[in-house]
């Protein structure tokens, strides 16, 4: 499909206050890139996750720091960029524990990278640490 | 953001429901967490949790789900999950909750597997 | 009231498709700057009047052009700007006809720059023409 | 966004309603426009704009309004508003429409105003 690329971008500050307006920024980029409401939903939670682990560990909570979100499409594909200038991390190293493995622990937490991979189509992360991390998501937008 | 999301918990006989609504992120679970705290330190151990009017559910809510079930069921009781709409009901069938929680239709069918567990 | 300022930013390319983001970012942000409804409205129509006019007179409904809204609040009041790097022009130059002179010369537009500074408390353009062109807006958290 | 406007004109007798739904901004008034322009076209000059489930209006959409109204005057008709939420409404009175505009609120009311005008 012939869609000239459009780029929106959000910059927020680093608290959960904000996840409802990414939620609804990233809601309507993918309206416009034509996903079907199951899509959108998709993105939407795994963008979600991305600026929660962001919020938690990238900035330890701290509401002076900044994230990003950077939204692209064209007619094969949305693109999002979640991007932190924070301590960065070494995500293969992160250990991915079993549901019911996190439940025995009383865990609250550990399922936030494991849904934006089931979630997304494409996931990479490309960290510099305290320069700028980018974790970098693709949706396509016909499916098969 | 307080009118995104809404929770009201009820106490009646032995079992405790507690309705969400609205949007479940890391913004309101801390809100969710305190008020199962609060009822299960009260000594309430029989749980249904109805998410019939819950519109939005990340993993920072299912990971309230996921910090009191065990205790919950060491103390005899259990927490069950009703109402999800499907775009919800996807989510905790994704991270594989389904297999681990008891989900129910509705309200009621949540409150009565109590009721017969307890005659059984 | 001691609240810490924070900023937000959004980018988008300019086209009218946008507009239903723009109003729901800025209707996030008033809400979080603690507003209510009406004065929601106000920066929400404000806002949109200053893109409409971006995108139609600064850009020329060139969709690969881009618009840059960026609101600040504090306790005090909410700010925010409208950006765009086109065209400029010397807004106090521009006449303000009358609502009956309008109709009667069949004319469909002409009411944006009125709405704006009727809207909000303080209106003031800084034009670089071809660089930097601000609207900046002002809406005060507590009035009177 | 085809869903955030609505559009629909139906004539009866010798008036046509336009009904809006949503947001009336400067991406869907073009819409509007070519609306009561084709109806214009077609020889009616008696039309309700029946603003009932109108949520937001911007500058654009009361310049199509503006567009019309002296040449459906001078055909002998006219075009009357009806039905206008307050916070619409606000923004139809910020800038003195309802001096200029007949504003009924509801649809029946502006049709009656015509019938009864051409009574009279
Ligand atoms: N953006 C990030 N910056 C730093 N560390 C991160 C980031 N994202 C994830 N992590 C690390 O990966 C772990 C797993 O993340 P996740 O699966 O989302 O679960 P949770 O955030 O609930 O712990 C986190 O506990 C954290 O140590
Ligand atoms: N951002 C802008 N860049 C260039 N010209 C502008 C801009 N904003 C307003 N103008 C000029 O001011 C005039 C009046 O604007 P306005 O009151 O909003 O009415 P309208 O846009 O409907 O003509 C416009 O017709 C245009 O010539």
């Amino acid at each position: 499909m012939d869609v000239l690329e459009q780029t929106f971008t959000l910059h927020v500050p680093s608290s959960t206050k904000n996840l409802v307006m990414i939620r609804d920024f990233v809601n309507r980029v993918a309206e416009q890139a034509g996903l079907e409401e199951s899509n959108r939903s998709k993105i939407e939670l795994a963008v979600d996750e991305a600026c929660c682990n962001v919020i938690e560990h990238a900035y330890g909570n701290d509401v002076s720091k900044e994230i990003t979100v950077r939204a692209t499409f064209d007619g094969d594909a949305v693109r999002i960029s979640v991007i932190d200038s924070g301590a960065g991390f070494a995500p293969d190293e992160v250990p991915q524990e079993e549901l019911r493995e996190l439940i025995r622990q009383r865990r609250t937490g550990g399922l936030g990278m494991r849904l934006i991979k089931t979630l997304m189509d494409e996931v990479r992360y490309e960290i510099e640490p305290g320069r700028r991390n980018e974790l970098h998501m693709v949706k396509k937008v016909r499916q098969g | 953001m307080a009118e995104n999301f809404s929770i009201e918990a009820t106490d009646e006989g032995d079992l405790t429901t507690v309705a969400l609504g609205g949007y479940l992120d890391a913004h309101t679970a801390p809100e969710f967490e305190a008020t199962l705290q609060e009822r299960i330190d009260a000594g309430r151990v029989r749980i249904v949790v109805d998410c019939g009017a819950l519109e939005y559910i990340s993993s920072a809510g299912l990971g309230v789900f996921m910090g009191f079930i065990e205790d919950l069921r060491d103390a005899g009781g259990d927490l069950k999950i009703s109402g999800l709409i499907p775009k919800v009901r996807e989510v905790f069938e994704l991270l594989g909750f389904d297999a681990l929680f008891e989900i129910y239709d509705d309200r009621a069918a949540a409150a009565g597997s109590f009721a017969s567990a307890a005659a059984g």
